[in-house]
């Protein structure tokens, strides 16, 4: 009945075929590129701090010119010698590949934590605290309660999901209704978390009987992932691809997804279409904080730890880095998880080989995000690689959501 | 930069004439040629109207006028010389002032704040002197009759006397050649008189202007000369006397129909009806006060009124989006005062927001996910907690289709396209569920002469099927297109409610205050410009 | 830069015997001015001193024992040495898949005695005795103050020999010397809550001088440094006394306000236990160091030797034989159980 | 001309509560009167005798107020109760309702030192000082943040910031032995950091939060690796700042009680008092400020006034590099002289909490800092004197009570419209 839809002059204007796209490698081809190359950037930096840390290159250069050549060859023999420590010792063999699996285990599964709430508008940056509860809770029933195969371990599990959730929920509850800011209330979370872990381990109910020590009894074997053959990797790695699909799933295929995300990109919109801000940013937060849980379980259900003070190591917040690597999505989480425990898991057996210092690693992994983050500055360097289409600024959000 | 001046007293300005052209300026977004070699020439001191539909390329020009985007060829001539404006301060610097088409104000900065910002005046060691910035807004806020506070803040003040600040602000700039981009989609007709002064007075003092509206009335009101661009293309030029259906015809390259083909309303059972609501807005004022209304299935009823006199609020609190203090809502005879947005929604209440990029749609979720942004959980877009994306997709592009949404793709974002487009993206949505009743905030805000025209049929239309429309403009225009009956607000309440032929100097006066029969009187006695525009 | 190239070096000793002595560190890091590093110093010296080979590894978090462990394993370690109670689990484990592989932990003890586990513990408690003695006697204003880091029993266990010995002192002497910063009783008292924030450390401190304590125990490890920073700042009115290794060697600028230091001779034991190893006379005997077999006493007074009378010197060498003897019976809960 | 319709809005009159003001007024009312009920519970249960208020730090006999425990408790808890009841019923005009919170927070504290202190000595005067020892880096930090974020990039980087000023500090004045040239070192080295920032926020566009928390750990690596490879081998000579001395000020020094807190500090503290009267002064006074708050909450308006938005971005984080690398020197020579690993402790991360809940107003994180320090001094204190309280809780407590604060008294914060968004021009 509109006139204007009969007229041939309005159809839309030349509507060439998106060209772009067809052009030169797909996206994810380009991004896997510029991904490589921003690790090879990163090894040069790492390169350059192995060299001028390293013994030999320090006694070489003592008379560098009375024989350069020494320098030069020491500093070779260094870096040469520390890499391929790294390289073997994450992707070296079946034991060190599930080593690296292992590590990336939690970081994936706390990585997942922190994109979620991220695509809510959210920044949390508590999923440390969230997987000390979650650990906690899951230890508890691990080692206290007694039940049959595969129920004992369900119900840990579970736990640990609930005790991160409670954790993750409560910042979404006071967000939603007192609007106290996500990022006060996590960080002082995460402090609260610490204190009342390092709290209950002087407890009977959690110190390990005839000890005085803080330290947890190991889970019963009953609570405890199965593991694959004679290596550390266990069912959690499994569990947290799983948490990943859901969590793609959830994004993208569902109605509460499609909630969050709305609401992450414009809360007034999603409000005046009749969302309820306050309900996502609860749901975002108690999810987010479920999977901090999972990692939390992951650190005292699979891999032979007892939960003591350092239970979740400094993976909430190596998370919010595997999270911005992964650029907010579930398979980027995933595949950055996998770089970071790929990088632990070598960086130990760089220190090990050459007395590379774990700091290394942690600047390596810095800088690789650094870089990864920044592919025009990647471009910059190697000129060749294409140009990357409709990314990059994915994540850049403010703090007003 | 330091210190400011008033603008140049108008023996200074004859000096300060400019002669502009734009040889070949072409510019491209992607694939989207926005501006194809664009000829234009501006004479100093004359007024050069700009037309054409939304996204037909007319702010991407004088974004490369004012240095904020880089043409990809042509160039840009004053006085016969080539230059270049690489940014808004060569463009500044060379005498050029734009008024943006999206307000460019900082909203928690006071008027002064924002007038001095960029060109500050200092007492010495970049210390900012506010007094006599002040002085110098007020010397020009009555200079041109213009009402406005310096120390207001200007996210207090309503958009008509922030697009005041913006004028004031460009006049500050000494600008020899002003660009104006559609600064009068947010006027009242009373404002715009205004404003049509002010450009008068600038151009007898040999400022040159170039004005977008797509506003009919406006341009011929005002234009020396008027350049008509269609797809990036200059499509030809009209003298002001051109009749609005052959400007109108010129824009859009087919015949428009200005007037809506509605049949009388057959009003039936009273849908809305609103008792006793008052809203109270954050700072504590009354918003409003006190307000009783109905709708009729099959009617349009208008809220007419002076941007922030409660219209807007009124909307709001029918949908639950701000609390009321007092009062009652029901629909088709259910109380819904107490409801929540969506529970108002699922009632059968369509609405159309006043901000569209603010509260409409999520510019950056794809166009088929904006369609079903308030449907998504029902069948059979959703079930349970699954949301069905081939559905989704369907129901895009059968929309697309049905409301001429213009858009390279479904998947594309919403905030990529023109505000027309975007305009209609929301439309059609509202429109896709039987409705009890629609809502719609200045429907057609900023929406070229096509688009209007189609956005209104299908208002009428939805009407004719029996809902019962609520519509809030401030456009007299629409009013006199759509409504059946209107209402018009002034300071919380609703001080009439009067036939749709109610003239329009009548309803301007109610707009101002006056009551019914103050307004017949004095609208005979002294009629205004507001009839002819 | 320059300088002419050394000439080519030869091992000062010879030939490397086959013998690699290994360690893993707990969270701590090598680098701890705590046991971490006075343990790693005891590696160092029998590696020198056994002229045999080592082999460490950092862990930076507790995900990391079991991987260290097992590298360790893999490097064909003969002995390894675990530093801290968190790395029972993964020794043990270790221990009981490697039988031929020598093993021992320092601060823990495996449940079950395993025959390839050496135990060192140390009764730190009764070296802080005697500090606490020491402090009550040379406090001016009869009050010491101590605090921890994180509140666990190899912290606790310090802290509660101190306040003993405090009470001995208060008994003997008929004084009413205070004990700020921690209650033995109510096994309560004044944390930092970590042990890397040295400014709190310092602060907290400030607030035990401030109530009047003239001496100052931190049992904090780097937080810990803080305390001994209040006690320079304070220009000769406050001292201090470190813990596990020598403070004047460890942490050296600090010297001239530590009046002595309890050391816990961690590295004593863990080059006995190497050599043990090396020499083929490993047993899986806990070790306790006490103050009878010197694993664990006070160190040099240093540049306080002059400022200790010597009546009180003698009165500490009269402690020591008590507690040797069993005439002193210490309470604390947290000291380490014979198997 | 029909002059009549350019009525700004209409102004009803102001008495009338907004639902969204009657909402905040329910639940601070509420939260003050739960506080003011604890308190009076407290007082209850205050046991007898004197408690004794320390006024000059260290000395223990003169100086000292001693008040009756459960009067004095009894009185000022009634005193907060009154406030919270005055406030909860509207019973003061809203305009005095800052001091009635202050009122009550005054007396609460009060009560509840009385139940504390009572039968003992409780050191007030240190209680001060404590808190500006713990709160001085907090407000370096979170004054460096104000600058970043109100010009429109978001710092998370303050940890990382404070453990490379901290590093360079306690290097170059072991060094050089000169103190001058550790604080501009570290003030460098905070620019150098802040460039980083910079760069990747302004010119790549790397998400911002993430970004910082990735320099926080680049510089917990680059720090730790340079002191495991560098300076644990030489600490006697690398490692070993001597600490800024405390300077008297004339005059002011002298005052009773606040003169010895305030006015006999180091250079730094003094530093920071100036630091936060310039930044105020600097962002709301003068041209440079007006054109950072400007690219903070609208940057293509500025942009279309012909303000370089990037250029004024990156003097505001390179600016605000300067004042986080001097937070950070506080930590080695500016107070505990020596570097050891992680040494800042997360406390770059509370800075931040700080500058959030001071509404990105400079005055306002400096108060949320000092609301920090003095409830972690206070948890020390507290601690020493023995309380009822569990040692375990008290170290969480001021946390807990910023989450309470954030969420009762705080509420929703605005941060600048544009923080944490790259502005890409066309
Ligand atoms: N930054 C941009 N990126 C991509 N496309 C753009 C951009 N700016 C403009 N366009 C496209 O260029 C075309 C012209 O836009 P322009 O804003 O100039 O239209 P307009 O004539 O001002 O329309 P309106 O009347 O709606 O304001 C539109 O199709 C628009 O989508
Ligand atoms: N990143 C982008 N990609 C594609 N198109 C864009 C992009 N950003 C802006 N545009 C389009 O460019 C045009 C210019 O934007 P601008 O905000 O000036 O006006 P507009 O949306 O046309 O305004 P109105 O809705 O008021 O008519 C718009 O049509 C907008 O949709
Ligand atoms: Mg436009
Ligand atoms: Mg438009």
């Amino acid at each position: 009945m509109s006139t204007s839809t009969e007229a041939p002059e309005s159809q839309p204007q030349s509507q060439p075929e998106p060209k772009a796209p067809k052009q030169g490698l797909p996206g994810w081809a380009v991004q896997g590129l510029v991904a490589a190359s921003a690790i090879v950037l990163a090894l040069v930096v790492g390169a350059i701090l192995i060299v001028i840390g390293d013994d030999e290159v320090k006694l070489a250069s003592s008379y560098f010119f009375a024989a350069p050549l020494d320098t030069l060859s020491a500093a070779v023999t260094a870096v040469g010698e520390a890499y391929k420590a790294l390289v073997v010792g994450a992707v070296g063999g079946l034991n060190p590949i599930a080593e690296s699996l292992t590590q990336a285990t939690p970081l994936i599964c706390g990585g997942l934590a922190v994109s979620l709430a991220f695509r809510t508008g959210l920044f949390n940056i508590g999923a440390q605290g969230q997987l000390i509860i979650g650990a906690i809770l899951a230890a508890w029933v691990g080692f206290a309660w007694h039940l049959p195969p595969v129920v004992h371990l369900l119900v840990a599990i579970l736990a640990g999901l609930i005790g991160g959730a409670i954790w993750g929920g409560l910042v979404g509850l006071l967000k939603a209704r007192t609007g106290a800011h996500e990022v006060i209330v996590t960080i002082m979370l995460n402090y609260v978390a610490i204190y009342l872990l390092q709290w209950l381990l002087t407890t009977t109910t959690f110190q390990r009987p005839g000890r005085e020590d803080p330290i947890s009894p190991i889970v019963d074997a009953s609570a405890q992932y199965p593991q694959f053959g004679g290596n550390r990797l266990h069912l959690g790695f499994i569990l947290a691809l799983l948490a990943a699909a859901f969590v793609w799933w959830l994004l993208n295929r569902s109605t509460i997804g499609f909630e969050l995300r709305a609401v992450g990109a414009n809360p007034d919109a999603s409000r005046t279409a009749g969302m309820s801000v306050g309900r996502a940013y609860i749901i975002a937060m108690v999810v987010a904080g479920g999977l901090a849980g999972l990692a939390g379980t992951q650190q005292v259900l699979g891999t032979d730890l007892p939960l003591t003070d350092g239970v979740a190591a400094s993976v909430g917040f190596d998370a919010i880095t595997v999270a911005l690597l992964g650029r907010g999505t579930p398979i980027g989480t995933v595949l950055a998880g996998l770089l970071f425990g790929a990088l632990n898991a070598g960086g130990l057996q760089m220190q090990l080989q050459t007395q590379t210092p774990l700091t290394l690693t942690t600047v390596l992994q810095a800088v690789i995000v650094l870089f990864v983050a920044a592919p025009a500055l990647v471009r910059s360097v190697f000129r060749f690689l294409p140009k990357e289409r409709g990314a990059g600024a994915v994540l850049a959000k403010g703090w007003n959501g | 930069m330091s210190g400011s001046r008033l603008p140049g007293s108008p023996s200074d300005r004859e000096a300060a004439r400019m002669h502009l052209e734009l040889a070949g300026l072409t510019r491209s977004f992607g694939s989207l040629v926005a501006n194809d070699h664009i000829d234009l020439v501006i004479e100093p001191g004359e007024i050069h109207c700009l037309l054409g539909e939304n996204g037909a390329g007319k702010s991407t020009l004088m974004n490369m006028l004012y240095g904020l985007l880089q043409p990809d060829s042509g160039e840009i001539l004053i006085d016969g010389e080539k230059v270049s404006i690489s940014s808004p301060s060569d463009a500044i610097a060379r005498g050029i002032g734009m008024v943006h088409q999206h307000f460019m104000l900082v909203p928690v900065f006071t008027v002064a704040e924002n007038i001095m910002l960029g060109r500050e005046t200092t007492r010495g060691a970049g210390v900012l002197d506010r007094k006599k910035a002040h002085a110098l807004v007020r010397e020009l806020s009555d200079r041109y009759g213009f009402d406005v506070d310096p120390e207001a803040l200007v996210e207090n003040i309503p958009v008509g006397v922030q697009q005041r600040v913006e004028i004031i602000k460009a006049l500050t700039h000494d600008a020899k050649v002003l660009i104006l981009d559609e600064p009068t989609a947010v006027l009242t007709p009373a404002e715009i008189d205004e404003l049509i002064e002010v450009m008068r007075q600038l151009k007898d003092s040999g400022t040159s202007i170039v004005f977008i509206t797509h506003k009919l009335k406006e341009v011929k009101a005002i234009a020396d000369k008027i350049t008509v661009i269609r797809r990036g293309k200059v499509v030809g030029t009209a003298e002001p006397s051109a009749t609005e259906e052959e400007l109108a015809e010129l824009m859009v390259g087919r015949a428009v129909d200005l007037k809506v083909d509605k049949a009388p309303a057959e009003p039936g059972e009273v849908q809305l009806e609103v008792r006793g609501l008052t809203v109270i807005d954050e700072r504590g004022h009354t918003a409003v006060d006190n307000v009783d209304l109905e709708v009729r299935a099959g009617e349009i009823l208008a809220v007419a009124g002076v941007q922030g006199n409660g219209q807007s609020e009124l909307a709001e609190a029918l949908l639950g989006l701000i609390p009321i203090a007092a009062g009652t809502i029901s629909l088709d005879g259910r109380d819904l005062s107490g409801r929540s947005t969506r529970q108002r929604l699922e009632a059968g209440i369509g609405y159309v927001p006043e901000d569209r990029a603010h509260d409409g749609f999520v510019g950056s979720f794809s166009v088929a996910e904006n369609l079903v942004l308030d449907l998504f959980r029902k069948p059979p877009f959703g079930s349970g907690v699954s949301l069905h994306t081939g559905e989704i997709e369907k129901n895009a592009t059968s929309r697309v289709d049905e409301f001429d949404i213009r858009t390279q793709s479904i998947d594309l974002p919403v905030s990529s396209l023109s505000g027309g487009n975007q305009q209609k993206v929301v439309l059609a949505r509202e429109m896709s569920r039987p409705l009890k009743l629609l809502v719609a905030s200045q429907p057609t805000r900023g929406v070229d002469v096509g688009s209007i025209e189609f956005l209104h049929t299908r208002i009428v239309h939805e009407r004719d099927q029996g809902t019962a429309v609520l519509i809030v403009s401030t456009e007299l225009d629409e009013i006199a297109a759509l409504a059946d009956r209107v209402a018009v607000m002034y300071r919380g309440k609703v001080v009439g409610v009067v036939p749709a032929d109610t003239p329009r100097d009548e309803l301007g006066l109610m707009m101002a205050g006056a009551s019914q029969r103050e307004a017949e009187i004095a609208a005979t006695e002294h009629p205004t410009t507001l009839g002819t525009i | 830069a320059c300088g002419s190239k050394p000439a080519e070096e030869t091992p000062a000793g010879g030939a490397k015997k086959d013998f690699k002595a290994c360690m893993v560190s707990d969270s701590g890091g090598f680098d701890d001015k705590s046991f971490n590093q006075t343990s790693y110093k005891g590696l160092q010296d029998a590696v020198k001193e056994l002229n045999i080979s080592e082999a460490k590894a950092e862990s930076k978090s507790d995900n990391d024992y079991p991987t260290n462990m097992t590298a360790m394993v893999a490097q064909k370690c003969n002995i390894i040495v675990s530093v801290g109670f968190k790395l029972e689990d993964a020794t043990d484990k270790a221990a009981v898949a490697n039988p031929d592989i020598k093993f021992t932990i320092v601060d823990s003890a495996p449940a079950e005695p395993i025959p390839n586990v050496k135990p060192l513990g140390f009764n730190t408690a009764e070296s802080s005795f005697q500090a606490g003695y020491l402090a009550a006697a040379m406090s001016q204003s009869g009050k010491v103050g101590t605090y921890g880091g994180i509140k666990i029993p190899p912290v606790t266990i310090f802290m509660d020999g101190f306040a003993e010995g405090v009470r001995h002192y208060n008994t003997t002497k008929s004084k009413n010397v205070q004990v700020l910063g921690w209650d033995d009783a109510k096994q309560d008292g004044l944390f930092t809550g970590d042990f890397e924030d040295k400014a709190k450390g310092q602060n907290t401190a400030q607030n035990l001088i401030t109530q009047g304590a003239d001496i100052i125990f931190p049992v904090a490890g780097p937080a810990g440094l803080g305390g001994l920073q209040a006690a320079k700042a304070s220009n000769g009115k406050v001292n201090a006394i470190w813990v596990d290794t020598d403070g004047c060697e460890s942490a050296a600028e600090y010297c001239s306000v530590l009046i002595t230091s309890v050391q816990k001779g961690m590295d004593v034991a863990v080059k006995d236990a190497i050599a043990s190893a090396v020499e083929n006379k490993f047993d899986n005997k806990q070790f306790i160091g006490t103050l009878e077999n010197g694993g664990t006493g006070l160190a040099p007074f240093h540049e306080f030797d002059s400022k200790v009378p010597a009546e009180l010197k003698s009165e500490l060498d009269a402690i020591k034989a008590d507690i040797i003897s069993g005439k002193i019976k210490l309470q604390s809960k947290a000291q380490p159980k014979a198997s | 001309m029909t002059e009549t319709t350019v009525e700004s809005r209409p102004t009803a009159p102001a008495t009338i509560e907004g639902p969204a003001e009657r909402t905040r007024r329910l639940r601070v009312g509420g939260l003050m009167l739960v506080f003011a009920v604890i308190g009076l519970l407290l007082a209850f249960v205050t046991n007898g005798g004197k408690a004794t208020f320390q006024l000059v730090s260290g000395d223990l006999e003169g100086s000292l107020l001693k008040v009756p425990a459960q009067g004095t408790a009894i009185f000022l808890a009634v005193l907060g109760l009154a406030a919270a009841v005055a406030y909860l019923l509207r019973r003061v005009p809203m305009r005095y309702a800052g001091w009635l919170g202050a009122i009550l927070g005054i007396c609460f504290i009060g009560a509840f030192l009385c139940w504390a202190a009572a039968g003992k000595v409780f050191p007030l005067a240190n209680q001060f000082q404590g808190t500006l020892n713990f709160a001085t880096p907090l407000i370096l930090g979170a004054l460096a943040g104000v600058l970043c974020e109100r010009a429109g990039v978001i710092n998370i980087a303050i940890e990382g910031q404070f453990l490379v000023g901290a590093f360079t500090a306690a290097i170059v004045a072991s060094t050089t032995g000169s103190a001058v040239a550790a604080l501009a070192a570290a003030a460098i080295t905070g620019v150098l950091m802040a460039a980083l920032l910079a760069v990747f926020s302004i010119k790549y566009l790397v998400n911002q939060v993430v970004l910082g928390v990735v320099l926080v750990v680049f510089a917990s690596g680059v720090t730790g690796f340079l002191f495991d490879q560098f300076i644990q081998e030489d600490t006697a000579n690398l490692n070993t700042p001597d600490v800024l001395a405390a300077v008297k000020i004339p005059l002011l020094g002298d005052i009773p009680f606040i003169g010895p807190i305030l006015f006999n500090q180091t250079a730094l503290v003094y530093l920071t008092y100036i630091a936060v009267a310039v930044v105020t002064f600097m962002l709301f006074q003068t041209r440079w400020g007006l054109r950072v708050r400007a690219v903070g909450e609208h940057p293509k308006a500025a942009d279309t006034v012909g303000i370089k938005v990037t250029r004024v971005r990156y003097t505001a984080v390179l600016w605000a590099g300067v004042l986080a690398g001097l937070g950070g020197s506080f930590f080695t020579v500016g107070y505990a002289g020596s570097f050891n690993k992680d040494m800042t402790a997360g406390n770059g991360f509370i800075a931040l909490a700080a500058l959030i809940m001071g509404r990105w107003h400079p005055v306002g994180a400096m108060v949320a800092a000092l609301f920090f320090g003095f409830a972690t001094q206070l948890q020390s204190q507290l601690q020493i004197i023995q309380t009822p309280i569990p040692g375990e809780l008290l170290l969480m407590a001021p946390y807990l009570a910023t989450v309470i604060a954030v969420a009762g008294l705080v509420g929703r914060v605005r941060a600048p419209k544009a923080d944490g968004e790259p502005y890409v021009k066309g």
